[in-house]
């Protein structure tokens, strides 16, 4: 018999050809043999996952609901009573040179006239007896809040109050500051909540790892003292990890998706404008990959930091 | 081959397992290890495997000095002995072929030529219809054979056995005892630690006894050649 | 040496008095032996708890904030422009007569034509030219929100349209349509998250103590061997399974109090409104109870779990 | 004491591990059970705790249908039986103290007993300055001789020990044997599977011997006394 080991054995030989073939062989056959084991791993993650996915789905979702309320902030133009043709060609002008004030609505004298009887009929008579429309033209206009609240745009406003014909600029600051408030909330509450589920999801998945790992302990001694590389050792951990993520990933993509449209189907005809909102649409692509490949990197971290863990001891 | 020089091994302030123990073992020589139980021998195995460091002194094996030895190298230092372990050591989710298979994974044997060495070990000690069972699933004796199937399945230069026949009966042992001499003639170094004085007696090699962690006896024994005791005696005593 | 067990071992004894100190003596030293796997063990419990913690504590502090805009909920209640005192008085005593509008304001002609111009300055001449005050006195209603959803309201501001001398009654509706989808959502959000959150912590608590059990497979095994009772094998599992999981209540109530101060300290001094919201106040010790026994109960759960489904194998 | 009628244990479609045994052993016998390795002494003696059932016939120990037991009484009846298991099954995570201490819980024996009859069965194995080692720290025979003394700990009605000296020297085996004759006087039925045919020639009793499942022989060995081979013989043989 060749001692063909023996010339070999005293370096490291370059990965044969065939050693990812049996990591991948010998991480599927683990994961079949330790059904159980395999199972409950890939519970936690698609747990994880799913917690985070659900929370992706809601900010989603949430983030077009504000988007759509943030959509009537607004920015009322009154112009002087007395304006001129040429004063309102400048504010035009001023206003056609700013591309975030181009959702504008012109409101004539007539309309405004009308609109103050509509909101007050009990001032009908009060109006009636006027001789002349009292009421000044104005612009109205829509500005997206992420827009409104920046410094330059208050130094447009500013500069807008200076053009000739402009009496005054009223933004609607309550409405806002309120809906500003509750934007920072729910981010507030995505940053914290996101952070402390990631967080969880890490631990978790490499707990689980760690105690699969104190399962396998008496295995990976003894192939270590058959003499068998860390990196065989290692490698079928790892890619049993990173299977197991990513499979992890791919159920709870699966769940959310199964939830979601169930939903969609049962509450959003019953067309609340919340459940409208709510399941409005699914994940993008790129968070469906994310979270799939959250599943794979959380495999493989949890199973470097347990593999790395034990080779200290 | 294999060399100790003044070597202590300590587990605790209390104990300590070996001695100040000299000795030396030439290539090519087989030798057994015997003493009461709890006199050092597995913790002198152990240290010929790295398994365990030494409290003092230098363990040389195949011409490395295992105190200084790079840890990247154990590997591959381990994988030049076959080591047969006292509680076998074998994977309990792999079968007996997937066992074996694995060491030759391990050895960088291509795989094609799995099933034929494992099943030329495992035919040497009459388990070759036991291949495709888990551990659990085997007695005793046979898990101790698969372990010795594993130690020899690629000639290893050093062939480390820690009582390799505490379950087997008398005329298994003896069997088991010349494919210990097989390796041996093919080049291996053997060393053999175990109990059973009537295999010591009937071999005629060298014997290092211990005791207490010292060596108390060191000595050729002359071989007697043992009568056969039933109809199952095959083997060096024939 | 007597036979001592022999008489006894044929029918099931009563629990020596020493049989709850075994349980609780041998869980102890198990912890302490399998100090690794208690930390994991803890550590995920703790983590679970911690996420569901959180999540109170937000909802806790949001509702407060919620409940104080909602304070802003408004009923106008114009009168006619002609309104008489005894009508007047008869609004009055409508009014009085219904605790949920108690707390109210009466704004008179003169405020009323005050405010307008404050409104409107650029209607000031309008105004100036009015020869009689032709603003009607209202009376400005603040309503808790939550009431004045309810049909029982509607009714009864129907009832106030119908009392002579009352104008028209305006529901502040829009503001409260928003702030109910809010609360709506947030109410989704909690239960959707919480939801979540509770079954991904039994889930992770129980795999995690069935993980230790296939720890403790062999050590089961041989106990069954030497005839040990199911209960006494169990019985340091659910003591170690509730230990754990009441100090990991423990922790995570020591881990989010930390959390809350610091940040309570840190951040609510720069006193931006919502991280004054935020910040307002810590669990109620109800629910710091109900965390801590969570984990207790989870624990004992898990335990209940794993050692049961080992048993029937 | 232990009777098996017919009984066959199959765990595949392959094996056979016993075929069709009946015999008897009495209360107060003292019998050695042996055979080749794989011959089914173990599964012979894991029926006996009904650690397995037969897939055919009948097993009864002490006077208890092991096939028909309701399954909540088996911890009772476990505890009527002192086993040494082939690997030996301490519990690792305990002490040897610990694993003594836990079966005499199990046994119902007051705490405050503990101490002193954990010492006295370790002493009779010469293991009592092992007490508070980890199983792991201890050598393959102390940890046999742990086994021995959790089996021998409270004069169990049956005695049954699957291969006590495998991992133990001759002179330590025969001090065995004499412990477990000890514990016969005193009125334990004794079932004694060992390879050490040594032993069972020095013993003079009934002898089982299994081949392939079946029982080949059954006889009285007539005593052989053994001459003292070192210094350290001990024990029945003086
Ligand atoms: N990890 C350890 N920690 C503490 N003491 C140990 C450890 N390993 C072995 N010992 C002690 O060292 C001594 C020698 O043990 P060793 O296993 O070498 O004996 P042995 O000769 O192999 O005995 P046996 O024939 O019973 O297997 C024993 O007393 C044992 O208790
Ligand atoms: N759980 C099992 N599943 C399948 N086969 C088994 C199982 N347990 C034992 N066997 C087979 O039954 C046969 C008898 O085994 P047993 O352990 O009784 O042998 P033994 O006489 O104790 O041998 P040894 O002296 O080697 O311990 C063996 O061939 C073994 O492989
Ligand atoms: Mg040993
Ligand atoms: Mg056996």
């Amino acid at each position: 018999m060749a001692r063909d080991f023996n010339t070999q054995g005293r370096h490291e030989p370059n990965v044969p050809s065939n050693t990812l073939t049996y990591f991948f062989k010998e991480a599927l056959r683990r994961i079949w043999t330790a059904k159980r084991t395999s199972f409950v791993a890939v519970t936690m993650i698609s747990i994880s996952l799913c917690v985070l996915g659900s929370f992706l789905l809601l900010s989603e979702n949430l983030q077009r609901a504000v988007e759509q309320w943030q959509g009537r902030s607004r920015v009322t133009v009154y112009l002087s009573a007395e304006v001129t043709n040429d004063e309102l060609k400048g504010v035009n002008a001023f206003l056609a040179a700013h591309p975030d004030l181009s959702s504008r609505h012109f409101v004539g004298r007539d309309e405004a006239l009308q609109r103050f009887t509509t909101y007050f009929t009990n001032l009908a008579e009060v109006t009636g007896n006027l001789e002349e429309n009292p009421f000044p033209p104005s612009w109205e206009i829509e500005v997206r809040p992420e827009i409104a609240q920046t410094r330059a745009f208050d130094a447009e406003m500013d500069d807008l109050r200076k053009v000739p014909g402009v009496d005054q600029v009223q933004l609607d600051w309550e409405w806002t500051r309120r809906l500003r408030h509750i934007i920072d909330l729910l981010n507030v509450i995505g940053i914290a909540a996101g952070g402390v589920l990631a967080i969880a999801a890490a631990f978790t998945i490499a707990n689980v790892i760690r105690l699969t790992m104190m399962l396998y302990h008496e295995e990976i001694e003894i192939m270590r003292l058959v003499g068998a590389t860390e990196r065989m050792i290692r490698g079928p951990f790892f890619i049993e990890g990173v299977l197991q993520g990513t499979i992890g990933g791919c159920v709870a993509v699966a769940i959310l998706a199964a939830g979601f449209f169930a939903g969609q189907k049962t509450l959003a005809p019953s067309s609340s404008l919340l459940w409208g909102f709510l399941f409005g649409s699914f994940l993008p692509w790129q968070k469906i990959l994310v979270l799939i490949l959250g599943g794979t990197a959380a495999g493989w971290f949890g199973s470097w930091l347990s593999v790395h863990e034990r080779a200290e001891e | 081959m294999i060399n100790f020089y003044h070597v202590t091994k300590r587990f605790d302030r209390y104990s300590t397992a070996l001695h100040d123990l000299t000795f030396q073992i030439d290539k090519g020589e087989f030798v057994f290890l015997t003493g009461p139980s709890g006199a050092g021998k597995s913790t002198l195995l152990k240290l010929i495997l790295r398994q365990i460091t030494p409290t003092e002194g230098q363990v040389v094996v195949n011409g490395r000095n295992l105190n200084t030895m790079k840890h990247s190298l154990l590997p591959y230092f381990r994988r030049e002995i076959g080591m047969v372990f006292q509680d076998f050591k074998l994977i309990e989710r792999m079968t007996v072929f997937e066992n074996l298979s694995f060491i030759l994974t391990v050895l960088n044997v291509p795989p094609k030529e799995h099933k034929r060495k494992a099943y030329a070990a495992l035919r040497a000690v009459d388990l070759h219809h036991k291949l495709n069972a888990y551990p659990l699933q085997l007695s005793g004796g046979e898990q101790q054979r698969v372990a010795i199937a594993r130690a020899l399945i690629n000639d290893p230069l050093v062939l480390v056995a820690d009582e390799p026949t505490g379950n087997l009966d008398p005329d298994m042992s003896r069997d088991i005892i010349r494919i210990f001499a097989d390796a041996n003639l093919r080049g291996s170094t053997v060393l053999l630690a175990t109990h059973d004085r009537e295999l010591i007696r009937e071999s005629g090699r060298r014997v290092i006894t211990l005791e207490h962690g010292r060596i108390s006896e060191e000595k050729m024994q002359i071989a007697e050649r043992a009568a056969p005791r039933s109809e199952h005696v095959f083997g060096m005593a024939q």
